[in-house]
């Protein structure tokens, strides 16, 4: 028997025994609730196997993860939308108020949305590309004025201030040279060289300056999660806390 | 702030210039218009700026008929009133727009509820004013609510909208003309390195798809990454597996990994079943690409568009197994990981002109110098805007608000 | 030196987990000062419950992954709508989110004696990104014609008179991915010029700090650090106080990881070179 | 042809040219055609959401059937699947037909195996995370110096600790977020929306039609 195998059953051993104790304790009952506990611990502990090497146990739990996981997002878009707002209202079912032009409105997405199916055959697949026109059509129609408006527009006109002779008035000079940096960085009509290359090497020291803060609330952020998952163990779990 | 300060700073001149007792004693002398830039179903009433003193309350009232009945549509008080100048996309900015108040009416009271105007039927107003329980009522004065078919507020947005557009298309003609320079991108050799590597050993390359759809732009940039990749691929006859997370990008990416075989006469080397959807959820799709990279071991990582969380995971794992790894994305707060990870790795728009350096098409050059002229605009009216308002000019500020 | 920097990564992963674990199990802990961003949600709250019948819009954008982060700061907000008297429609745009918002709804709630469809409602997830947003922004009940339940929106009565974005002294969003930041800035505030707000992941918050400035953004709270700042502001300690105190030893730990890695990789190079 | 490309590439520009001009249209027609385009445009992504889960099964099925390694995980998740499946349509009771229960077998699958396997795969990034910073996160250059110590000065100003050692710390964060983080940021939110514009005018004039599949003809 291999290292890991011993370690993959002696890992199997002690989660059985744990939840033994936890049982014969009286920490954990019979309920679906505990059951529940339990399972979501074993998933827990799998995937966290991962960080020693890749083994079937993770394979496992990351495979039922999967198929859990794709089959709740059906029910989510089934009943939220197909048929709790397409379904009912174009047969009119139950007290759905839709008027008659509302339904037959409702019938041109509907077949669009069948023509995105399509795509799953070889033959009729060119169909989709109607639907797809559309989806891509409209996105790219309703972007154009909002971004020119919401980034543009707005984040310009927040850049542009009176710039005073004190402390805010230095970190607003501070924010314009930042921006107009950047900007200069990312310019890919002239070759950084002399007084652009140093002023897109400024850009480069306030990116970085971004890049460490987004570093930093990201480890923040993991962390965060890894202490969410943590807290389960010890105290949803094993109630040592 | 600053537009309070104004008002109190013209609130101050008024009080020394007019004689604001009597206007809070005299009615108001208003004037009414359809509201501008609406879909309709409401006026705009004004009347001068009177004393912001507690106890005076302004009175709009609305009648369909010129004789009456007239109905309460809006109560304010005198200090709570709004001025045209709280509303500059609609009425613009100066000295009359501080001095004159004005309420949108879209409805009076009826005795059970509200009653809302309607377009195109002439409607009678009067304000009144009321001070100490006495209400003085102003002449009649009368509107026509229509709906508008053009908004003025968005003129400013409209004409960027039309100079972006007309300069980006115009680049876009000129690239398929003539070549269009474009800075050097560092690190772009290293995809065709990779490849060749990949080829000498004899191993797969995998190109890992972000996690947009298909519309957005770093997907649009992965994908001409990716032709260009598949034809040397083809080429070298090597391996090339395609993991995506949205179905569009993943059919998508069939048919242009299928054109770029075809186009290097190995059709028959082409196989479908290489390029597929890897996961439904962020986290099952980066553990089953993850789970790809242990299991399979590519000597490559290509991984290009938009990633979420899950870049680490991939680009961590992916070091741990000694593959070369080439990253790009606008994800600006995943670019450290990628960046401390990776071998090399494209920083946002640099995706961007690396897929129109690689590819040569004129629709990207073009589009990549329309946009760099874009940028030398935004340069100049961040520079020239910020000069101006400190000079205490700041009709660059007015000019590009968003309203 | 060299045998430090070539350490076993798992010798990491057990230093990570017994920093995380152990502050967890023992009680101490550190004063909370709330942020400026913070304070501002904090703020808008305050002033929509000054207003008459003021009802908030919740919008959940995260999903499974981000529960420990996001639920907390969920937990928090309810808790200060709710004891606000502050009426809540919720909706969801992440199809994971409906049973995390419902989980949340139905605790808070629960605390504070709310009855369902005069205090609160709850719409459900519909997909397509911002679309539903526009949708909103024009007509409230034709985005969300009913509930989880099947009800007519036009029937309860917390949603009856919403005709759409604006109607709502105040939207917040919950966000994983980046809903605040192109979803709703450019599709939903753009247009619709509501009072709007957010909360998101630590990673995200860098991100929107432009928006702040511009107050395109009027207040954020980001990740559980800022949920802890919550919590104090609304005198309710919950989860995130107190994982505050395994957050700040573990980024201790993380930081002299860092730098002795450096410390070590500076020491190796000098070597190298002399 | 004209079925295949001129015609998606004609909608896409009808469709694209109507959503924009509609902006500058306050009239309450057009108003409900963004109204109408934006609800269309919602249920046309729940369909397209079945493209996902159709690849996604038909991987694992496709395994299944050639016997690829590993294939036996694959019968994991489409068995892992088919249970939750059934769970969806059981509907706790109330069939496919219906409002969604809130709660049942299919909740507790989501509770205890969804969000904890989700979250769980997520934390893992906190490991990975701190190897990452050991191992490769070096102060090589001035710029990566420049973000060591940024990162450094989030790490510990950003948590209560930071305050507890000295105020130096929350107040450099407060500025560094505020001010040399947001002019970055803000360059960059800049260009990204040129790009984003730039590309959405390509697909709008029918020059960028890789969402069709395939480059130019």
């Amino acid at each position: 028997m291999t290292r890991d195998s011993m370690l993959f059953l002696g890992f199997i051993g002690i989660f059985v025994i744990l939840n033994a104790i936890l049982l014969v304790g009286g920490y954990l009952d019979m309920s679906w609730t505990s059951l529940g506990v339990i399972t979501a611990a074993g998933l827990t502990v799998s995937l966290y196997s991962f960080l020693y090497r890749d083994n079937p146990l993770f394979k496992l739990a990351e495979h039922i993860f999967v198929g859990v996981a794709a089959a709740y997002i059906f029910g989510i878009y089934w009943y939220q939308s197909l048929y709790g707002e397409v379904v009912v209202r174009i047969f009119g079912i139950g007290d759905d108020p839709a008027t008659m032009t509302q339904r037959l409105l409702l019938l041109v997405p509907s077949v669009l949305g069948l023509l995105i199916l399509t795509r799953m055959s070889v033959k009729i697949g060119w169909l989709s590309r109607i639907s797809f026109a559309f989806v891509v059509g409209v996105g790219a129609g309703f972007t154009i004025p909002r971004y020119i408006s919401a980034f543009l527009l707005s984040q310009i006109e927040a850049t542009i201030r009176p710039i005073t002779m004190d402390v805010d008035g230095l970190n607003l000079l501070l924010i314009l040279i930042g921006v107009v940096s950047v900007l200069v960085y990312f310019f890919f009509s002239v070759e950084h060289r002399g007084v652009v290359g140093g002023i897109s090497k400024v850009g480069i020291w306030f990116l970085m300056i971004s890049f460490g803060a987004s570093f930093g609330y990201t480890i923040m952020a993991r962390l965060s999660l890894l202490i969410g998952r943590i807290r389960f163990l010890l105290d949803d779990w094993l109630h040592v806390m | 702030m600053r537009r309070r300060a104004n008002r109190g700073l013209t609130a101050l001149c008024m009080a020394i210039l007019l004689p604001a007792q009597l206007l809070a004693q005299t009615p108001p002398k208003s004037a009414a218009s359809d509201t501008p830039n609406d879909a309709g179903a409401s006026i705009t009433v004004t009347w001068p700026r009177g004393e912001a003193v507690g106890g005076t309350t302004y009175l709009v009232y609305v009648a369909a008929d010129e004789s009456g009945p007239f109905h309460l549509a809006a109560e304010v008080e005198a200090p709570l009133a709004a001025v045209l100048a709280d509303d500059p996309g609609n009425f613009g900015r100066g000295e009359e727009q501080d001095a004159t108040h004005y309420v949108n009416v879209s409805d009076y009271a009826l005795d059970d509820g509200r009653q809302s105007l309607e377009n195109d039927q002439i409607y009678y107003v009067r304000v009144a004013v009321r001070t100490d329980g006495m209400e003085l009522r102003g002449a009649i004065t009368s509107a026509v609510p229509e709906a508008n078919l053009i908004n003025t507020a968005k003129l400013n947005n409209f004409v960027i909208g039309t100079a972006l557009s007309l300069i980006i298309l115009a680049s876009i003609s000129l690239a398929r003309r003539k070549e269009m320079f474009i800075r050097r991108i560092a690190g772009l050799e290293a995809i065709d390195e990779a490849l060749g590597r990949a080829t000498e050993m004899g191993k797969a390359v995998m190109f890992v798809h972000g996690l947009r759809e298909m519309d957005k732009i770093s997907t649009i940039a992965a994908v001409n990454i990716l032709g260009q990749v598949a034809r040397k691929t083809a080429q070298y006859d090597t391996l090339l597996k395609v993991t995506s997370y949205d179905p569009v990008v993943m059919s998508v990416s069939q048919e242009t990994v299928k054109e770029a075989y075809v186009e290097v006469g190995r059709p028959d080397a082409y196989n479908e079943d290489n390029i597929f959807v890897a996961g439904t959820d962020q986290f099952s799709y980066a553990a089953a690409v993850e789970g790809m990279m242990v299991r399979e071991r590519p000597a490559a990582h290509i991984m290009m568009g938009y990633f979420y969380a899950e870049s680490l995971l991939l680009a961590e794992t992916g070091s741990m197994t000694g593959a070369i790894q080439i990253a790009g994305t606008d994800a600006f707060t995943q670019l450290p990981f990628f960046v401390t990870t990776c071998d090399y790795t494209l920083m946002g728009e640099e995706l961007y002109a690396a897929s129109a350096y690689l590819s040569r098409e004129p629709r990207m050059l073009g589009s990549l110098k329309g946009q760099d002229i874009g940028k030398a605009f935004l340069i100049a009216a961040i520079l020239f805007g910020s000069l101006l308002a400190t000079a205490g000019w700041p009709f660059i500020t007015h000019a590009l608000a968003a309203h | 030196m060299e045998r430090l920097l070539n350490i076993d990564r798992r010798i990491i992963f057990a230093f990570v987990f017994v920093g995380v674990a152990v502050p967890l199990l023992i009680d101490f802990s550190f004063p909370i000062k709330p942020t400026e961003p913070v304070q501002r949600v904090y703020d808008e709250f305050e002033r929509v419950a000054s207003e008459d019948d003021p009802v908030v819009l919740l919008a959940f954008s995260y999903g499974a992954s981000t529960v420990p982060e996001m639920q907390p700061m969920s937990l928090a907000i309810l808790r200060h709508a709710f004891s606000r008297d502050i009426k809540v429609v919720a909706i969801c745009l992440w199809p994971e989110a409906p049973g995390l918002a419902q989980a949340a709804l139905d605790q808070v709630a629960g605390e504070y004696g709310k009855e369902y469809g005069t205090d609160y409602a709850f719409l459900g997830y519909k997909p397509g990104l911002w679309a539903p947003i526009i949708n909103m922004g024009q007509d409230f009940h034709d985005a969300w014609p009913r509930d989880t339940q099947g009800t007519l929106v036009g029937d309860i009565p917390v949603t009856a008179n919403i005709r759409n974005l604006n109607d709502f002294n105040l939207v917040f969003d919950f966000a994983a991915g980046d809903s605040i930041e192109f979803w709703w800035i450019p599709f939903g505030v753009e247009k619709y010029k509501f009072a709007f707000s957010g909360g998101c992941t630590a990673v995200m918050a860098p991100d929107l700090y432009p928006f702040l400035q511009s107050n395109q953004l009027r207040g954020m709270i980001g990740g559980l650090a800022g949920a802890a700042e919550y919590e104090k502001l609304v005198e309710i300690p919950g989860s995130a106080t107190a994982g505050m105190r395994a957050q700040s030893i573990a980024h201790l730990i993380i930081v002299a990881f860092i730098l002795i890695g450096n410390a070590a990789y500076f020491a190796s190079r000098r070597r190298g070179a002399a | 042809m004209f079925l295949t490309r001129t015609l998606p590439t004609l909608l896409a520009f009808a469709f694209g040219a109507v959503a924009v001009l509609i902006y500058y249209i306050p009239h309450g027609v057009a108003q409900e055609i963004e109204r109408e385009l934006s609800l269309w445009l919602r249920i046309l992504y729940a369909f397209a959401y079945f493209l996902g889960l159709y690849s996604i099964l038909n991987l694992h099925w496709t395994r299944i059937q050639r016997r690829q390694g590993g294939w036996a995980y694959s019968g994991v998740a489409i068995a892992s699947f088919l249970v939750m499946f059934l769970f969806v349509v059981y509907n706790d009771g109330a069939g496919p037909f219906a409002p969604q229960a809130s709660a049942g077998g299919y909740q507790w699958m989501f509770t205890y195996i969804h969000v904890a396997c989700s979250s769980t795969m997520f934390s893992m990034l906190a490991f990975y995370i701190a190897s990452a910073a050991y191992r490769t996160f070096r102060a090589r250059s001035s710029d990566a110096a420049i973000l060591l110590v940024a990162a450094i000065i989030l790490m510990v100003g950003r948590v209560p600790i930071g305050h507890a050692i000295s105020d130096f710390f929350p107040e450099a964060v407060a500025w560094l977020m505020e001010v040399p983080n947001l002019a970055a940021k803000r360059g960059i939110i800049l260009g990204v929306s040129l790009g984003a514009i730039a590309t959405s005018l390509r697909i709008i004039f029918g020059i960028e039609r890789s969402y069709l599949g395939g480059g130019d003809e």
